[in-house]
């Protein structure tokens, strides 16, 4: 936050001018940003004949709520015609485990690394880091051997494994690097005032880590939301998450398309997230180190 | 006092001591095993015969060989470094731009920052979709812009063999720099005030303040937000294969989209594993004196 | 022309009221030393000058200029933070040179500068380090280098010495004077060390709880304190306050302490014509430990300023080169200053010396100067 | 309890449907259904998660599977054994043999046959044909030229086109079994003969694909088949060459076949592609699971399933015997076709759907299809270039 | 049994060495105050007595056992910080209570302590506000808090005073004291304020560079300084030196000053034994500035410890209490104390008196104490 509070009450031309700039250059964004989502909105509230017939961009001529309904209630997931409803819960019982557990191993791997350094604790560090670029498609594979062989296959534990595992290096990064710069004065008063390892994280670490927990919750709660490839691959029948069902309902190459449904879909695949986004966004709280330590 | 008391305080202390590596030591062994275990198996698998499902019989660098004979591959490498490239620099410029505006005390932050950050909550299928349509001259942008009258207005990238590639930056950017401005975002709010008031009195502006001290002092946020970008570069393949099938013809074609074309759909699984190891030695070879100079720097900081 | 006016300047944060209408004028080139106790808002005052706190009632003018909204960095002023605020990422060097390179000077004149200020400040060899690797009184003078080096219309200094000992201090403060005295810069500057401020200002300025309580030179704000509290916190150790009564004494006004056998009478000399009015009352009679010491030569002699009572020691606290000296009179722990050759034991009696021609008589309701 | 679980990428409309008239059938003979679908990718999704199952020897019963990917995973020891049931059901007298070798694996069934799609077809709209006087489709690729000549002059798109590799090889491989009849064909793309590939035919092939590729608007990368279908339908494009899902979008949209749309045959003499789906079955453990999959392979290749599921589809059965009163013209014609082909030797699979070469040597073919239509590639260079990668596909 | 032991103790911060071979030893109840030039290595010290630095060489005991390996945790030792890390996250009594949680003390408790602590300390009123909330003063009194609520075997603090006004300063200078008197704790403290070492510490440890240079009680480590160094750096203003020659005058030891016309002799009294190896040789000759006053009372007298001598001003400096007269001798600045109502204008000849029983010598060469 670099601005100086107080000139809101600065009259100056200059000033105005500036800020309205800056509103402009924001709304222009947030104009590109929010086309799309328009686009799927408006297609999502057409019918499938005026989709048939017209321009995609175009304002729906009659606004419906059936491919919403439909996509929720009765849309074919496979045989079972009952909507992505019950996907969602697939869903939930995969992503909360798994990013509540990998934020806080990573949380406390950047907390370990940082302000208790060990020797080597930098080539750990880099090692762990490289688990971000083994591409999944990769330990497709050797990971179902895995699970099989500890009888994880096609349980939804075994798909919190997965996440886990492969969201650690991302969690790990964000937290060592935010960790990087609070002053390590922090952990020695801790220290000196009687606070072991865990105290100290538990009371000191972890609530000034808001904006960066902010930041990973969303980050893993994206990638194991939104993951297809592990979700068809190590779950399957009634445990697949909603974003399987998702992809069976978008991504059919034969049969009828009909997008309206598919977008409706997608958004209500999305909301979660969304909603994450929105809740957790009220937690990039300011200047948090701020005034505390000198130099 | 017992012996047993002192020796078990012993045991608790050298507990305490060894607390942090006791801590990240369940973490790092599982990377060891799935990320380093499962790398040298495909590792492995990049000089065996395999082909629909693993095998072990030795076949030498006869994939590597093919992988390398392969135009397609050729394509694909290439692609990813100007996809790679690109989409890594605007993300990272459009997502410091958007964290330091945002940072202005402004009056709909939490909105703003909402809309940003939103298309990342979308699967790349969706964002795929969504742009296909967008950029499609007949259905998208070009077309709208001609029947607003711009009849000259030609946008017409995700049909043209040679442009195809920045399309999927386009998409890849609008999804992913939202997340890179929420990164951004939460290290300024950890940045000390007294030292922007320092600068201030420096006489620095306020671009001045973020290019000179704020974003320095920020500098670990761009090893988090690069190694994101270039994993998500790296792995994006349901953006290709929904944005452009990796088309027209393969023009858009990335390792990942190759590989998994390899691996999975024509059963090349040998030169599947030999593509992959290929797209790891090249994010190394980049991510790693990066790395190398980051953490060297870093301790010198602490 | 940099002269500094503050017309009824107010500041809150929330609820709480900081700043209640301050009025403080400065020439171009004075030396205005802000004194206080913790907390009383000199911080934030000289953060509204610099301009970095929200908005505040009043008006801020810098010669003719009216500066509220100005912004910070085009107001021309230097500042050194009570927290130093060093740039985390930058090098000492970087972080001296940083405002230099800003307004575009010459690497070659930078050089120069950083090497000046390196020097007088004595961390030439700390130049190629992070602030993070710096001692507490290292980060100070790498903070006050980032001032010294610019050439502004106003300095503001905030506590700038706190964390430096003794010898450095004294050497810096002569810095400070030299460079006010060449650069004839307008320079506000807040500290808790008396002799700073004494020795520095042309100006001081006492606050308390956000209200201005004096504004005046150091010798008038030394010897002719406004009220209690401005005597009581100016010097150290602090005035001794004893409640007494004014009488008139042999047609000499004079100011009588209650003690249990008998009360102390001392007589005033030259007695302004505004005691006139409190004869008879009770009023707060106030003397400086150092007007109160051991007896002196002369001071028998009629005439002399001096008068001369006898006391029982109580405690003593030697210093090095004085001995405070602890006595009770009239129920409160009055500290004399003795020179450490005449200290007594406690318990003796002695015969102390007031220096009569040092005192102030206060109000004791209004605890305003008579 | 005879349990199966069905590993598929039939999810949507009428597929779906489908495979729900197979699940009822199943349950209502006790069974227990295990619904595993996973779209995308034309099955490659599918395929994928398959093999993860493998591996973690969790294999599904029944699996969406076609080609020459059942002696794939044949080969692999992977499949069962559906002999018993095939006999008690006489599946060798009703089931095409040229189907029949594709189900069979060293002479035992290990897969069951679903329906037949025929993939050389041309959909036309008949009013823009109208429009430069042609009443029917064309019946040589001469005519089709001509045809579209005089489309694009009077200012039609000839040809409605999408843009995905597997559009391209369809059209493609019409146009070799129509240039270079069903024996060329069978060389060229089912037995990879190097002459056949490197022949002046195949050149013409490859020149032919030029031409069309100037029939076809300039949006069309990118695009699905259904969106190309669309623009025959809207008459925004004359003519489509697609295998028969394509009738799908014309019924749904209530157009009648004949009237509201043409569909014909591309040219060629008597050749006929035929694109199969089918279910393999995986070995299973477990009584209930073994029961459950010869169950299921006995519905599947039951009459009633067989006509339910490809009324719904827009194919034909796999099975004869099956009667097709309540089926389309076009349905009705395609197995007139299927017939007659089958006598003169032209009922071959389909490369472009995975039905004559495993994926690798298809997927070599294809990579040079598209990328000769996708840019100004000369033909010879396309054959040179073809002949290239079958070669290093196949070792 | 909290007494204190370093033995050896050295520290290097990479290449840089910061501690180098430090012995002290205090006893149990002790009050040991560091000073030393800013950068010497105090805090570091500190920071190596509370464990958190990692590994340096020697052995620290507290009583008889090694602590070297201890867990800071489980030292029970309260530590103010230099830079006072505060908990941003939590209130200013959250701050304060929070070591008093750790350790189990319950919550009434815990209330009671941090009320005491809130009242000794003046920020009762600030209880509730989180620390970007206070200014400078009121941070580091928060800071002092956290300390001073617990009761631990050592205390070390860190500078804890120097953001605090004079008055402030008093107070906690005599609440430390008296609870120092009160709970028998030992104290390690530093400070760059004389007068805070002066009177609250037994015994001063003086250092410069990582080298200890004196250990000894303050009355000692004033009068009897080991070196130049102590000598100059303890003391304020600090102690003149002047390059002089011990000569034999009249069967008497004396300083013999150099100066234009004629040397200044300075005649010793009851001079050491050490004295006499040094007779015509160069030495250092230091004074305090208030061992150079004014014409004293009965410095004529013979046998008087005082001698007499005429000087010219060159400049004087008001300081309130005393004016600080410099008169060049010797080719230096020399800095006399003298009493306001005495002092001369600058360019006056004036007669100091030098008050020989409080003078030291040292050899220029080794810079020791003769
Ligand atoms: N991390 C570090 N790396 C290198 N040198 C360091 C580091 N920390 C401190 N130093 C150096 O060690 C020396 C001693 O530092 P220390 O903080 O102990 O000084 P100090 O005596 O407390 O000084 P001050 O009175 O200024 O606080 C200083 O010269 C400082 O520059
Ligand atoms: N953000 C804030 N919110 C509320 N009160 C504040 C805030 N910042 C400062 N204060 C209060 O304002 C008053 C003045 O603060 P300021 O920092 O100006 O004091 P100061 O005179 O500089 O004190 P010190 O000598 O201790 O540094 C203090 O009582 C402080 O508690
Ligand atoms: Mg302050
Ligand atoms: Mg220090």
């Amino acid at each position: 936050m670099a601005d100086i509070q107080h000139y809101s009450h600065d009259a100056g031309w200059k000033h105005t001018i500036l800020r309205g700039l800056l509103y402009l250059v924001l709304i222009l964004f947030a104009a590109y940003y929010l086309f799309p989502l328009f686009v799927m909105i408006s297609t999502s509230l057409k019918s499938l004949d005026e989709i048939r017939e017209g321009s995609l961009i175009s304002l729906p001529r009659v606004i419906t709520f059936d491919a919403w309904n439909y996509a929720w209630n009765e849309a074919c997931v496979g045989v079972e015609c009952s909507g992505i409803k019950i996907y969602f819960w697939n869903s939930v019982k995969m992503a909360v485990p798994a990013v509540l557990i990998s934020t806080f191993l990573g949380a406390i791997n950047g907390y370990a690394l940082t302000k208790w350094r060990f020797k080597g604790a930098n080539i750990v560090f880099a090692l762990l880091l490289f688990g971000c670029f083994i591409p999944f498609q990769v330990v497709l594979l050797p990971m179902s051997q895995v699970l099989g062989s500890l009888g994880l296959a096609s349980s939804t534990t075994g798909l919190v494994l997965v996440h886990v595992v492969y969201g650690l290096c991302f969690t790990t990064l964000f937290f060592r690097n935010y960790y990087v710069s609070i002053p390590d004065e922090l952990v020695k008063a801790a220290t000196i005032d009687g606070a072991g390892f865990f105290t100290i994280f538990w009371r000191i670490i972890l609530p000034i880590s808001t904006p960066i927990i902010v930041v990973s919750v969303i980050w893993q709660f994206t990638q194991i939301w939104n993951d297809f490839l592990f979700g068809a691959s190590f779950a399957s029948g009634d445990n697949a998450p909603m974003t399987v069902a998702l992809n069976n309902i978008v991504n059919t190459t034969t049969g009828v398309k009909q997008y309206n449904v598919d977008m409706a879909t997608a958004l209500l695949t999305g909301l979660p997230t969304l909603l994450v986004y929105i809740l957790a966004g009220k937690y990039f709280v300011r200047g948090l180190t701020a005034g505390s330590v000198k130099g | 006092m017992g012996a047993s008391s002192s020796t078990e305080s012993n045991l608790t202390a050298s507990i305490q001591r060894h607390l942090s590596k006791i801590v990240v030591a369940p973490s790092f062994a599982a990377s060891l095993f799935f990320v380093y275990g499962f790398i040298l198996w495909t590792g492995y698998m990049a000089f065996s015969k395999s082909r629909m499902l693993p095998v072990w019989d030795w076949a030498g660098l006869r994939q590597y060989e093919r992988l390398w004979q392969m135009e397609r591959w050729h394509v694909a490498i290439e692609n990813l470094l100007i996809f790679g490239g690109l989409f890594i620099v605007i993300c990272l410029f459009l997502g410091c731009l958007l964290a330091v505006l945002l940072d202005q005390r402004i009056r709909a932050e939490g909105v703003l920052r909402t809309i940003f950050l939103y298309p990342m909550a979308l699967s790349f299928i969706v964002t795929g979709t969504v742009w296909k349509w967008l950029l499609n001259p007949g259905l998208g942008l070009e077309s709208m812009m001609h029947d607003l009258g711009w009849t000259s207005f030609k946008f017409d990238w995700l049909v043209n063999s040679d442009m195809a590639i920045y399309t999927v930056v386009i998409a890849a950017v609008w999804q992913a720099s939202g997340f890179v401005m929420a990164m951004f975002l939460a290290a300024l709010r950890g940045v000390d005030q007294d030292i922007i008031r320092a600068a201030y009195m420096d006489g620095a502006s306020l671009p001045r303040i973020y290019f000179g001290i704020i974003i320095p002092s920020i500098r670990p946020v761009f090893l988090s937000a690069i190694v994101v970008l270039a994993h998500l570069a790296v792995k994006s393949f349901d953006l290709v294969i929904a944005l452009t099938g990796g088309g027209p013809g393969y023009s858009s074609d990335l390792p990942a989209t190759f590989m998994y074309t390899m691996a999975f759909q024509r059963n090349q699984l040998g030169v599947g594993a030999a593509s992959a190891m290929m797209m790891l030695a090249t994010v190394m070879a980049i991510i790693v004196p990066y790395l190398y100079s980051e953490l060297r720097g870093g301790k010198k900081n602490g | 022309m940099a002269s500094l006016t503050l017309d009824k300047v107010r500041k809150a944060f929330g609820p709480v009221e900081v700043l209640k209408e301050i009025n403080i004028a400065i020439e171009d080139g004075e030396f205005l030393v802000l004194v206080g106790p913790s907390g009383c808002g000199k911080s934030t005052l000289l953060n509204l000058i610099a301009g970095l706190e929200g908005s505040s009632d009043g008006e801020i003018r810098i010669g003719d200029r009216v500066i509220n909204d100005v912004h910070p960095k085009d107001r021309n002023i230097a500042m050194v933070f009570q927290s130093y605020a060093l740039y985390p990422n930058m090098t000492v060097r970087k972080n001296i040179t940083f405002g230099l390179e800003i307004r575009g000077v010459s690497a070659a004149e930078r050089d120069k500068a950083v090497a000046d200020v390196a020097k007088l400040l004595q961390i030439e060899a700390l130049l190629d380090r992070k602030p993070s690797q710096l001692s507490g009184g290292q980060r100070q003078r790498v903070a006050m280098g980032r001032a010294l080096v610019r050439d502004p219309d106003i300095f503001l200094f905030d506590e700038p010495l706190s964390n430096l000992d003794a010898k450095l201090r004294v050497d810096m403060r002569t810095e400070i004077k030299k460079l006010h005295q060449r650069l004839g810069a307008t320079i506000v500057y807040v500290t808790h060390d008396q002799i700073e401020a004494m020795t520095l200002a042309s100006r001081i300025a006492v606050m308390k709880d956000g209200i201005l309580q004096q504004f005046d030179t150091p010798q008038n704000i030394y010897e002719r304190p406004n009220n209690i509290f401005v005597a009581g916190f100016i010097g150290s150790p602090s005035m001794n306050f004893i409640n007494a009564t004014l009488i008139n004494d042999n047609r000499n006004l004079a100011v009588s302490i209650k003690r249990d056998n008998d009360p102390i009478i001392l007589p005033l000399k030259d007695a302004p014509e505004s005691y006139q009015s409190y004869v008879g009352k009770d009023v707060v009679f106030g003397i400086r430990p150092e007007g109160l010491t051991h007896k002196r030569t002369g001071s028998d002699e009629p005439g002399s300023q001096y008068v001369n009572f006898d006391c029982k020691v109580e405690v003593i606290e030697p210093t090095g080169a004085d001995t405070m000296t602890v006595v009770e009179i009239g129920g409160k722990e009055i500290v004399a200053r003795v020179r450490p050759d005449r200290s007594p034991q406690p318990g003796e009696m002695m015969t102390f010396s007031a220096d009569m021609s040092q005192i102030s008589l206060f109000d004791p309701v209004t605890e305003l100067r008579i | 309890e005879p349990t199966a679980e069905v590993l598929h990428w039939w999810t949507s409309g009428g597929e779906a449907k489908a495979v729900s008239a197979l699940k009822e059938d199943f349950e209502a003979r006790g069974g227990k259904w295990v619904d595993s679908p996973v779209a995308g990718g034309g099955g490659d999704a599918a395929m994928t998660v398959l093999r993860s199952r493998v591996l973690s020897g969790d294999a599904p019963a029944a699996v969406q599977l076609k080609g020459p990917a059942i002696q794939d995973w044949a080969e692999q020891g992977a499949l069962a054994d559906l002999n018993d049931v095939a006999e008690a059901e006489g599946w060798d007298k009703v089931i095409p043999p040229a189907i029949q070798s594709v189900m069979k694996y060293e002479g035992d069934y290990v897969a069951v046959p679903v329906n037949i799609h025929r993939v050389d077809w041309i959909w036309a709209n008949p009013e823009l044909l109208a429009k430069v006087g042609a009443t029917e489709a064309p019946k040589t690729w001469d005519e089709f030229n001509a045809l579209a000549d005089k489309l694009k002059a009077a200012g039609i798109t000839p040809v409605a086109h999408g843009g995905q590799p597997w559009q391209d090889a369809t059209v493609f491989e019409t146009v070799v079994l129509g240039l270079g009849g069903p024996e060329f064909y069978q060389q060229a793309l089912v037995d990879l003969d190097e002459d056949a590939l490197k022949s002046d035919t195949m050149k013409a092939v490859f020149d032919q694909m030029r031409k069309i590729r100037g029939y076809v608007d300039a949006d069309f990368p990118g695009r699905d088949w259904n969106l190309a279908t669309a623009m025959v339908m809207n008459g925004n494009a004359a003519m489509q060459i697609m295998g028969d899902w394509a009738k799908g979008e014309f019924l749904a949209a209530g157009k009648v076949p004949g009237k509201d749309f043409i569909c014909s045959a591309t040219p060629s003499e008597h050749g006929y592609l035929f694109n199969v789906d089918s279910f393999a079955m995986f070995n299973v453990s477990g009584d209930d699971k073994v029961e459950g999959q010869k169950l299921l392979a006995e519905l599947i290749v039951g009459q009633k399933f067989q006509e339910t599921f490809n009324l719904l589809k827009g194919s034909i059965p796999a099975r004869l015997g099956v009667p097709l009163d309540k089926f389309d013209d076009c349905a009705k014609k395609s197995e007139a076709d299927l017939l007659a082909a089958q006598d003169a030797g032209g009922f071959l699979p389909s490369m472009a759907h995975g039905m004559a070469l495993r994926g690798h040597l298809s997927g070599a073919i294809i990579d040079v299809v598209t990328a000769h239509f996708n840019s100004d590639m000369s033909s010879d260079e396309a054959v040179s270039r073809l002949v290239e990668a079958v070669e290093l596909a196949k070792d």
